[in-house]
Protein backbone atom coordinates (compact mmCIF):
# COMPACT_ATOMS: atom_id res chain seq x y z
CA UNK A 1 0.00 0.00 0.00
CA UNK A 2 1.88 2.97 -1.12
CA UNK A 3 1.10 6.68 -2.57
CA UNK A 4 3.21 9.16 -3.88
CA UNK A 5 3.13 12.65 -5.25
CA UNK A 6 6.47 13.95 -7.17
CA UNK A 7 7.44 15.66 -10.32
CA UNK A 8 9.73 13.41 -11.71
CA UNK A 9 8.52 10.66 -13.99
CA UNK A 10 8.31 7.04 -13.06
CA UNK A 11 9.19 3.43 -14.40
CA UNK A 12 6.05 1.41 -14.68
CA UNK A 13 7.91 -2.40 -15.83
CA UNK A 14 9.55 -1.43 -12.51
CA UNK A 15 6.72 0.04 -10.19
CA UNK A 16 4.73 -2.96 -11.16
CA UNK A 17 7.31 -5.68 -10.31
CA UNK A 18 8.36 -4.11 -6.83
CA UNK A 19 4.31 -4.17 -6.48
CA UNK A 20 4.00 -8.36 -7.09
CA UNK A 21 7.18 -9.07 -6.30
CA UNK A 22 7.31 -11.88 -3.63
CA UNK A 23 3.71 -12.56 -3.19
CA UNK A 24 3.08 -15.59 -5.63
CA UNK A 25 -0.70 -15.30 -4.15
CA UNK A 26 -1.80 -12.55 -6.80
CA UNK A 27 -3.51 -13.64 -10.10
CA UNK A 28 -3.72 -10.28 -11.67
CA UNK A 29 -2.96 -6.70 -11.53
CA UNK A 30 -4.46 -3.69 -13.15
CA UNK A 31 -2.71 -1.00 -13.90
CA UNK A 32 -3.92 2.32 -15.32
CA UNK A 33 -2.22 5.10 -17.03
CA UNK A 34 -2.71 8.35 -17.49
CA UNK A 35 -1.34 10.68 -20.46
CA UNK A 36 -1.20 14.01 -21.50
CA UNK A 37 -3.06 14.51 -24.22
CA UNK A 38 -3.00 17.24 -26.95
CA UNK A 39 -6.41 18.23 -27.15
CA UNK A 40 -8.86 19.49 -24.58
CA UNK A 41 -12.66 17.85 -26.34
CA UNK A 42 -15.01 19.70 -24.30
CA UNK A 43 -12.97 23.18 -25.39
CA UNK A 44 -13.87 22.75 -28.61
CA UNK A 45 -9.83 22.48 -29.29
CA UNK A 46 -8.87 20.55 -32.29
CA UNK A 47 -5.58 17.89 -31.83
CA UNK A 48 -2.39 19.47 -32.06
CA UNK A 49 -3.31 22.46 -29.86
CA UNK A 50 -2.48 21.80 -25.78
CA UNK A 51 1.09 22.54 -25.93
CA UNK A 52 1.53 21.31 -21.72
CA UNK A 53 -0.31 21.21 -19.20
CA UNK A 54 1.07 22.41 -15.91
CA UNK A 55 -0.93 19.91 -12.09
CA UNK A 56 -1.03 22.14 -9.23
CA UNK A 57 -1.99 20.35 -5.81
CA UNK A 58 -2.18 21.04 -2.44
CA UNK A 59 0.50 19.46 -1.00
CA UNK A 60 0.00 17.38 2.11
CA UNK A 61 -4.12 17.46 1.44
CA UNK A 62 -3.39 15.47 -1.63
CA UNK A 63 -1.20 12.58 0.35
CA UNK A 64 -4.12 12.55 2.60
CA UNK A 65 -6.95 12.00 0.04
CA UNK A 66 -4.63 9.58 -2.19
CA UNK A 67 -3.91 7.43 1.36
CA UNK A 68 -7.86 7.71 2.23
CA UNK A 69 -9.11 6.42 -1.70
CA UNK A 70 -6.78 3.89 -1.13
CA UNK A 71 -7.42 2.84 2.24
CA UNK A 72 -11.86 2.74 1.40
CA UNK A 73 -10.08 0.62 -1.63
CA UNK A 74 -8.89 -1.73 0.13
CA UNK A 75 -11.93 -2.08 2.81
CA UNK A 76 -14.22 -2.82 -0.20
CA UNK A 77 -11.64 -5.04 -2.50
CA UNK A 78 -9.41 -7.84 -1.32
CA UNK A 79 -6.02 -6.45 -2.48
CA UNK A 80 -2.84 -7.97 -2.04
CA UNK A 81 -1.21 -4.70 -2.71
CA UNK A 82 -1.80 -1.20 -4.43
CA UNK A 83 0.22 1.66 -5.35
CA UNK A 84 -0.58 5.28 -6.78
CA UNK A 85 1.50 7.13 -8.41
CA UNK A 86 0.71 11.27 -9.03
CA UNK A 87 2.62 13.66 -10.56
CA UNK A 88 2.61 17.40 -10.59
CA UNK A 89 4.47 20.15 -12.53
CA UNK A 90 5.08 20.89 -15.90
CA UNK A 91 4.18 17.82 -18.53
CA UNK A 92 3.75 17.88 -22.13
CA UNK A 93 1.59 15.58 -24.23
CA UNK A 94 2.25 12.32 -24.11
CA UNK A 95 3.49 12.15 -20.67
CA UNK A 96 2.51 10.42 -18.01
CA UNK A 97 0.47 12.03 -15.25
CA UNK A 98 -0.81 9.51 -13.06
CA UNK A 99 -0.30 5.52 -12.43
CA UNK A 100 -2.97 3.37 -10.19
CA UNK A 101 -2.26 -0.43 -9.85
CA UNK A 102 -4.20 -2.68 -7.79
CA UNK A 103 -2.74 -6.28 -7.23
CA UNK A 104 -5.14 -9.53 -5.82
CA UNK A 105 -5.49 -12.68 -6.14
CA UNK A 106 -8.35 -12.39 -8.71
CA UNK A 107 -9.09 -10.27 -11.72
CA UNK A 108 -12.46 -9.02 -10.88
CA UNK A 109 -10.83 -7.46 -7.40
CA UNK A 110 -7.95 -5.85 -9.50
CA UNK A 111 -10.05 -4.09 -11.96
CA UNK A 112 -12.74 -2.77 -10.15
CA UNK A 113 -10.62 -1.37 -7.35
CA UNK A 114 -8.32 -0.07 -9.83
CA UNK A 115 -11.70 1.77 -11.47
CA UNK A 116 -12.59 2.55 -8.21
CA UNK A 117 -9.32 4.66 -7.37
CA UNK A 118 -9.00 6.19 -11.06
CA UNK A 119 -12.89 7.34 -10.44
CA UNK A 120 -12.60 8.87 -6.63
CA UNK A 121 -9.20 10.80 -7.50
CA UNK A 122 -10.53 12.72 -10.13
CA UNK A 123 -12.92 14.04 -8.37
CA UNK A 124 -11.58 14.08 -4.88
CA UNK A 125 -7.89 14.59 -4.88
CA UNK A 126 -6.78 18.40 -5.02
CA UNK A 127 -4.93 18.56 -8.35
CA UNK A 128 -5.51 20.91 -10.93
CA UNK A 129 -4.46 21.37 -14.42
CA UNK A 130 -3.38 24.27 -16.24
CA UNK A 131 -3.32 23.71 -20.11
CA UNK A 132 -1.23 25.68 -22.34
CA UNK A 133 -3.04 25.87 -25.59
CA UNK A 134 -2.43 27.46 -29.02
CA UNK A 135 -5.46 29.59 -29.06
CA UNK A 136 -6.48 30.62 -25.95
CA UNK A 137 -3.01 31.00 -24.56
CA UNK A 138 -3.00 29.63 -20.38
CA UNK A 139 -6.71 28.13 -19.21
CA UNK A 140 -7.49 26.18 -16.44
CA UNK A 141 -9.26 22.87 -17.21
CA UNK A 142 -13.10 22.47 -16.04
CA UNK A 143 -13.74 19.56 -13.92
CA UNK A 144 -16.40 17.37 -16.05
CA UNK A 145 -19.63 15.86 -15.35
CA UNK A 146 -18.92 12.76 -16.45
CA UNK A 147 -16.32 12.54 -13.74
CA UNK A 148 -18.52 12.98 -11.09
CA UNK A 149 -21.20 10.54 -12.70
CA UNK A 150 -18.25 8.04 -12.81
CA UNK A 151 -17.38 8.34 -8.64
CA UNK A 152 -21.13 8.48 -7.75
CA UNK A 153 -21.32 4.99 -9.62
CA UNK A 154 -19.29 3.64 -6.75
CA UNK A 155 -21.35 5.21 -3.56
CA UNK B 1 -5.07 32.96 13.35
CA UNK B 2 -6.43 31.48 10.06
CA UNK B 3 -4.08 30.32 7.71
CA UNK B 4 -5.50 30.56 4.25
CA UNK B 5 -5.05 28.75 0.79
CA UNK B 6 -6.24 29.65 -2.66
CA UNK B 7 -5.86 27.21 -5.36
CA UNK B 8 -5.58 27.07 -9.28
CA UNK B 9 -7.91 30.09 -10.01
CA UNK B 10 -8.58 31.76 -7.03
CA UNK B 11 -5.18 31.65 -6.39
CA UNK B 12 -4.50 33.51 -9.62
CA UNK B 13 -7.71 35.81 -9.33
CA UNK B 14 -7.10 36.38 -5.45
CA UNK B 15 -3.68 37.35 -6.55
CA UNK B 16 -1.73 34.93 -3.87
CA UNK B 17 -1.47 31.55 -2.92
CA UNK B 18 -1.67 31.48 1.28
CA UNK B 19 -1.87 34.58 3.41
CA UNK B 20 -2.19 34.59 7.42
CA UNK B 21 -5.19 36.67 8.95
CA UNK B 22 -6.68 36.99 12.66
CA UNK B 23 -9.97 35.59 13.06
CA UNK B 24 -12.45 37.99 11.95
CA UNK B 25 -15.24 39.59 14.53
CA UNK B 26 -18.03 37.24 13.96
CA UNK B 27 -16.80 34.69 11.53
CA UNK B 28 -18.02 31.23 13.00
CA UNK B 29 -18.17 29.24 9.64
CA UNK B 30 -17.05 28.59 6.35
CA UNK B 31 -20.41 31.05 4.89
CA UNK B 32 -18.92 33.56 6.93
CA UNK B 33 -15.63 33.68 6.12
CA UNK B 34 -16.28 34.08 2.30
CA UNK B 35 -18.45 37.03 2.89
CA UNK B 36 -16.02 38.36 4.81
CA UNK B 37 -13.44 38.10 2.12
CA UNK B 38 -15.34 39.48 -0.49
CA UNK B 39 -15.27 42.90 0.95
CA UNK B 40 -11.45 42.61 1.02
CA UNK B 41 -11.15 43.88 -2.85
CA UNK B 42 -12.57 42.80 -6.27
CA UNK B 43 -10.35 40.37 -6.91
CA UNK B 44 -12.11 38.37 -3.57
CA UNK B 45 -15.36 39.44 -4.76
CA UNK B 46 -14.17 38.41 -8.24
CA UNK B 47 -12.82 34.73 -7.24
CA UNK B 48 -15.86 34.10 -5.04
CA UNK B 49 -18.57 35.36 -6.83
CA UNK B 50 -19.96 31.37 -7.68
CA UNK B 51 -19.83 29.57 -4.61
CA UNK B 52 -21.00 26.44 -7.08
CA UNK B 53 -17.38 26.21 -8.36
CA UNK B 54 -15.85 26.81 -4.79
CA UNK B 55 -14.72 23.45 -2.93
CA UNK B 56 -13.62 24.13 0.94
CA UNK B 57 -11.61 21.91 2.71
CA UNK B 58 -10.45 22.78 6.81
CA UNK B 59 -7.65 21.49 8.10
CA UNK B 60 -6.55 19.40 4.94
CA UNK B 61 -10.29 17.59 5.03
CA UNK B 62 -13.25 18.92 2.73
CA UNK B 63 -16.40 20.46 4.32
CA UNK B 64 -19.91 22.16 3.56
CA UNK B 65 -20.00 25.70 3.66
CA UNK B 66 -21.59 25.67 6.88
CA UNK B 67 -18.41 23.97 8.72
CA UNK B 68 -17.42 25.81 11.63
CA UNK B 69 -14.06 28.06 11.29
CA UNK B 70 -11.77 28.60 14.46
CA UNK B 71 -8.50 30.22 15.15
CA UNK B 72 -5.65 27.78 14.20
CA UNK B 73 -7.64 26.53 11.41
CA UNK B 74 -6.33 25.80 8.01
CA UNK B 75 -8.61 27.23 5.07
CA UNK B 76 -8.24 25.93 1.80
CA UNK B 77 -10.68 27.57 -0.73
CA UNK B 78 -10.36 25.79 -4.28
CA UNK B 79 -12.03 24.84 -7.76
CA UNK B 80 -13.35 21.80 -8.65
CA UNK B 81 -10.82 19.11 -8.52
CA UNK B 82 -9.21 18.14 -12.10
CA UNK B 83 -6.52 15.81 -11.60
CA UNK B 84 -5.79 12.22 -13.07
CA UNK C 1 -3.51 -3.86 -32.78
CA UNK C 2 -1.20 -6.61 -32.12
CA UNK C 3 -1.89 -10.03 -30.49
CA UNK C 4 1.51 -12.31 -29.67
CA UNK C 5 1.31 -16.07 -28.81
CA UNK C 6 4.99 -16.44 -27.12
CA UNK C 7 7.07 -18.76 -25.18
CA UNK C 8 9.05 -15.89 -23.16
CA UNK C 9 8.30 -13.73 -21.30
CA UNK C 10 7.46 -9.88 -21.87
CA UNK C 11 8.57 -6.64 -20.72
CA UNK C 12 5.81 -4.62 -19.19
CA UNK C 13 7.27 -1.31 -19.64
CA UNK C 14 8.72 -1.91 -23.02
CA UNK C 15 5.34 -2.90 -24.31
CA UNK C 16 3.16 -0.21 -23.35
CA UNK C 17 5.83 2.20 -23.68
CA UNK C 18 5.46 1.24 -27.47
CA UNK C 19 1.84 1.20 -27.37
CA UNK C 20 1.21 4.59 -26.70
CA UNK C 21 4.74 6.09 -27.89
CA UNK C 22 3.85 8.88 -30.47
CA UNK C 23 -0.25 9.02 -30.50
CA UNK C 24 -0.57 12.22 -28.10
CA UNK C 25 -4.34 11.67 -28.35
CA UNK C 26 -3.78 9.21 -25.77
CA UNK C 27 -5.45 9.87 -22.61
CA UNK C 28 -5.30 6.42 -20.65
CA UNK C 29 -3.62 3.00 -20.86
CA UNK C 30 -5.53 0.50 -18.88
CA UNK C 31 -3.25 -2.66 -18.82
CA UNK C 32 -3.98 -6.24 -17.15
CA UNK C 33 -1.58 -8.96 -16.32
CA UNK C 34 -2.44 -12.18 -15.16
CA UNK C 35 0.21 -13.97 -13.06
CA UNK C 36 1.04 -17.97 -11.75
CA UNK C 37 -0.14 -18.07 -8.48
CA UNK C 38 0.64 -21.33 -5.93
CA UNK C 39 -3.03 -22.00 -5.21
CA UNK C 40 -5.93 -23.24 -6.87
CA UNK C 41 -8.83 -22.18 -4.39
CA UNK C 42 -11.60 -24.16 -6.26
CA UNK C 43 -9.97 -27.24 -6.02
CA UNK C 44 -9.24 -26.65 -2.24
CA UNK C 45 -5.51 -26.04 -2.66
CA UNK C 46 -3.34 -24.56 0.45
CA UNK C 47 -1.50 -21.73 -0.25
CA UNK C 48 2.13 -22.86 -1.58
CA UNK C 49 0.66 -26.38 -3.34
CA UNK C 50 1.27 -25.11 -6.64
CA UNK C 51 4.45 -25.78 -7.57
CA UNK C 52 3.91 -24.51 -11.91
CA UNK C 53 1.78 -24.48 -14.71
CA UNK C 54 1.86 -25.43 -17.80
CA UNK C 55 -0.38 -23.63 -20.86
CA UNK C 56 -1.23 -25.72 -23.68
CA UNK C 57 -2.79 -24.18 -26.62
CA UNK C 58 -3.82 -24.97 -30.48
CA UNK C 59 -1.42 -22.99 -32.42
CA UNK C 60 -3.15 -21.28 -35.34
CA UNK C 61 -6.74 -20.93 -33.86
CA UNK C 62 -5.27 -19.45 -30.65
CA UNK C 63 -4.37 -16.17 -32.64
CA UNK C 64 -7.52 -16.24 -34.80
CA UNK C 65 -9.48 -16.43 -31.59
CA UNK C 66 -7.36 -13.50 -29.93
CA UNK C 67 -7.44 -11.34 -33.02
CA UNK C 68 -11.71 -11.40 -33.37
CA UNK C 69 -11.69 -10.49 -29.54
CA UNK C 70 -9.23 -7.80 -30.42
CA UNK C 71 -11.46 -6.75 -33.27
CA UNK C 72 -14.73 -7.15 -31.42
CA UNK C 73 -13.37 -4.82 -28.83
CA UNK C 74 -12.03 -2.32 -31.08
CA UNK C 75 -15.23 -2.69 -32.68
CA UNK C 76 -17.48 -1.43 -29.22
CA UNK C 77 -14.91 1.25 -28.13
CA UNK C 78 -12.69 4.10 -29.63
CA UNK C 79 -9.50 2.85 -29.25
CA UNK C 80 -6.14 4.24 -29.93
CA UNK C 81 -3.81 0.96 -29.53
CA UNK C 82 -4.54 -2.18 -28.33
CA UNK C 83 -2.19 -5.29 -27.33
CA UNK C 84 -2.79 -9.07 -26.20
CA UNK C 85 -0.07 -11.20 -25.60
CA UNK C 86 -0.60 -14.93 -24.18
CA UNK C 87 2.18 -17.65 -23.45
CA UNK C 88 2.30 -20.64 -23.42
CA UNK C 89 4.76 -23.20 -21.80
CA UNK C 90 5.59 -23.97 -18.29
CA UNK C 91 5.75 -21.54 -15.28
CA UNK C 92 6.02 -20.76 -11.88
CA UNK C 93 4.23 -18.98 -9.65
CA UNK C 94 4.65 -15.29 -10.14
CA UNK C 95 5.56 -15.46 -13.91
CA UNK C 96 3.47 -13.44 -16.40
CA UNK C 97 1.04 -15.16 -18.46
CA UNK C 98 -1.18 -12.48 -20.22
CA UNK C 99 -0.59 -8.98 -21.03
CA UNK C 100 -3.61 -7.28 -21.86
CA UNK C 101 -3.15 -3.49 -22.72
CA UNK C 102 -5.68 -1.32 -24.32
CA UNK C 103 -5.26 2.51 -25.15
CA UNK C 104 -7.63 5.30 -25.68
CA UNK C 105 -8.29 9.31 -25.56
CA UNK C 106 -11.37 8.19 -22.61
CA UNK C 107 -10.26 6.57 -19.80
CA UNK C 108 -13.92 4.49 -19.75
CA UNK C 109 -13.07 2.98 -22.72
CA UNK C 110 -9.51 1.63 -21.84
CA UNK C 111 -11.42 0.40 -18.60
CA UNK C 112 -13.92 -1.70 -20.63
CA UNK C 113 -12.14 -2.80 -23.23
CA UNK C 114 -9.19 -4.68 -21.47
CA UNK C 115 -11.61 -6.35 -19.15
CA UNK C 116 -13.89 -7.02 -22.03
CA UNK C 117 -10.90 -8.70 -23.33
CA UNK C 118 -9.88 -11.01 -20.66
CA UNK C 119 -13.34 -11.92 -19.86
CA UNK C 120 -13.72 -13.11 -23.16
CA UNK C 121 -10.22 -14.58 -23.54
CA UNK C 122 -10.73 -16.68 -20.24
CA UNK C 123 -13.87 -18.62 -22.28
CA UNK C 124 -12.93 -18.41 -26.11
CA UNK C 125 -8.94 -18.39 -26.10
CA UNK C 126 -8.07 -22.01 -26.74
CA UNK C 127 -5.51 -22.29 -23.91
CA UNK C 128 -5.74 -24.92 -20.83
CA UNK C 129 -3.64 -25.09 -18.14
CA UNK C 130 -1.73 -28.29 -16.19
CA UNK C 131 -1.08 -27.69 -12.75
CA UNK C 132 1.45 -29.72 -10.86
CA UNK C 133 0.66 -29.61 -7.12
CA UNK C 134 2.24 -30.82 -4.01
CA UNK C 135 -1.08 -33.16 -3.11
CA UNK C 136 -1.95 -34.35 -6.39
CA UNK C 137 0.39 -34.59 -8.54
CA UNK C 138 -0.70 -32.99 -12.03
CA UNK C 139 -3.96 -31.79 -12.63
CA UNK C 140 -5.96 -30.30 -15.67
CA UNK C 141 -7.38 -27.00 -14.31
CA UNK C 142 -11.69 -26.87 -14.64
CA UNK C 143 -13.23 -23.89 -16.35
CA UNK C 144 -15.04 -21.49 -13.74
CA UNK C 145 -18.26 -21.03 -13.64
CA UNK C 146 -17.31 -17.45 -12.98
CA UNK C 147 -15.63 -16.75 -15.81
CA UNK C 148 -18.46 -17.79 -17.88
CA UNK C 149 -20.93 -15.57 -16.07
CA UNK C 150 -18.20 -12.68 -16.30
CA UNK C 151 -18.03 -12.81 -20.02
CA UNK C 152 -21.73 -13.38 -20.58
CA UNK C 153 -21.99 -9.41 -19.31
CA UNK C 154 -20.58 -8.46 -21.83
CA UNK C 155 -23.30 -9.78 -24.58
CA UNK D 1 -9.00 -37.07 -44.61
CA UNK D 2 -9.89 -35.59 -41.85
CA UNK D 3 -7.46 -33.79 -39.97
CA UNK D 4 -8.55 -34.88 -36.02
CA UNK D 5 -6.77 -32.62 -32.63
CA UNK D 6 -6.77 -33.39 -29.64
CA UNK D 7 -6.02 -30.82 -26.60
CA UNK D 8 -5.52 -31.08 -22.84
CA UNK D 9 -7.32 -34.25 -21.02
CA UNK D 10 -9.11 -35.28 -23.87
CA UNK D 11 -5.13 -35.65 -25.73
CA UNK D 12 -4.28 -37.29 -22.90
CA UNK D 13 -7.14 -39.84 -22.95
CA UNK D 14 -6.86 -40.50 -25.89
CA UNK D 15 -3.29 -40.87 -25.94
CA UNK D 16 -2.77 -38.45 -29.05
CA UNK D 17 -2.29 -34.99 -30.27
CA UNK D 18 -3.44 -35.45 -33.63
CA UNK D 19 -4.55 -37.98 -36.23
CA UNK D 20 -5.66 -38.13 -39.69
CA UNK D 21 -8.35 -40.07 -40.74
CA UNK D 22 -10.85 -40.75 -43.88
CA UNK D 23 -14.26 -39.30 -43.61
CA UNK D 24 -15.98 -42.64 -41.63
CA UNK D 25 -18.76 -44.01 -44.06
CA UNK D 26 -21.84 -42.47 -42.73
CA UNK D 27 -20.62 -39.41 -40.66
CA UNK D 28 -21.90 -36.52 -41.92
CA UNK D 29 -21.74 -33.99 -38.61
CA UNK D 30 -19.57 -33.81 -35.40
CA UNK D 31 -22.14 -35.57 -33.27
CA UNK D 32 -21.79 -38.21 -36.15
CA UNK D 33 -17.94 -38.49 -36.09
CA UNK D 34 -17.88 -38.20 -32.41
CA UNK D 35 -20.00 -41.38 -32.20
CA UNK D 36 -17.78 -43.11 -34.69
CA UNK D 37 -14.39 -42.15 -32.41
CA UNK D 38 -15.72 -43.52 -28.95
CA UNK D 39 -16.50 -46.91 -30.95
CA UNK D 40 -12.72 -46.82 -31.71
CA UNK D 41 -11.42 -47.74 -28.00
CA UNK D 42 -11.63 -47.21 -24.53
CA UNK D 43 -9.34 -44.13 -24.58
CA UNK D 44 -11.91 -42.25 -27.02
CA UNK D 45 -14.85 -43.59 -24.95
CA UNK D 46 -13.73 -42.24 -22.07
CA UNK D 47 -12.81 -38.84 -23.24
CA UNK D 48 -16.13 -38.72 -25.08
CA UNK D 49 -18.28 -39.71 -22.46
CA UNK D 50 -19.21 -36.53 -21.44
CA UNK D 51 -20.28 -34.05 -23.88
CA UNK D 52 -20.95 -30.99 -21.63
CA UNK D 53 -17.15 -30.76 -20.99
CA UNK D 54 -15.93 -31.70 -24.91
CA UNK D 55 -15.67 -28.45 -27.29
CA UNK D 56 -15.55 -28.55 -30.42
CA UNK D 57 -13.38 -26.64 -33.64
CA UNK D 58 -14.07 -27.11 -37.19
CA UNK D 59 -11.75 -25.58 -39.25
CA UNK D 60 -10.45 -23.28 -36.09
CA UNK D 61 -13.91 -21.88 -35.71
CA UNK D 62 -16.05 -23.37 -32.99
CA UNK D 63 -19.12 -24.58 -34.09
CA UNK D 64 -22.02 -26.91 -32.56
CA UNK D 65 -22.27 -30.55 -32.45
CA UNK D 66 -24.57 -30.18 -35.47
CA UNK D 67 -22.29 -28.48 -37.69
CA UNK D 68 -21.31 -30.47 -40.67
CA UNK D 69 -17.53 -32.27 -41.16
CA UNK D 70 -16.59 -32.97 -44.71
CA UNK D 71 -13.52 -34.24 -46.24
CA UNK D 72 -10.54 -31.60 -46.05
CA UNK D 73 -11.54 -30.82 -42.79
CA UNK D 74 -9.98 -30.01 -39.29
CA UNK D 75 -11.81 -30.97 -36.07
CA UNK D 76 -10.35 -30.47 -32.72
CA UNK D 77 -12.03 -31.64 -29.87
CA UNK D 78 -10.84 -29.89 -26.48
CA UNK D 79 -11.84 -29.40 -22.62
CA UNK D 80 -13.69 -25.99 -21.50
CA UNK D 81 -10.73 -23.41 -21.80
CA UNK D 82 -8.99 -21.92 -19.33
CA UNK D 83 -6.08 -19.88 -20.13
CA UNK D 84 -5.20 -15.87 -19.12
Amino acid sequence: MSVRVQQQDFDIGAELAALSDGDTGIGGVCCFTGLVRDLHPQAGEAAGTVRALTLEHYPGMTERQLEAIETEARTRWPLSASLIIHRFGRMEPGERIVLVACASAHREAAFDACRFIMDWLKTKAPFWKLEETDRSGERWVAARESDENAAGRWV
Amino acid sequence: MLKLLYFAWLRTKIGMAEERVPLPAGVTDVAGLIEWLRGRGAGYADALANLDVVKVAVNQEYVPFSHPVTAGDEVALFPPVTGG
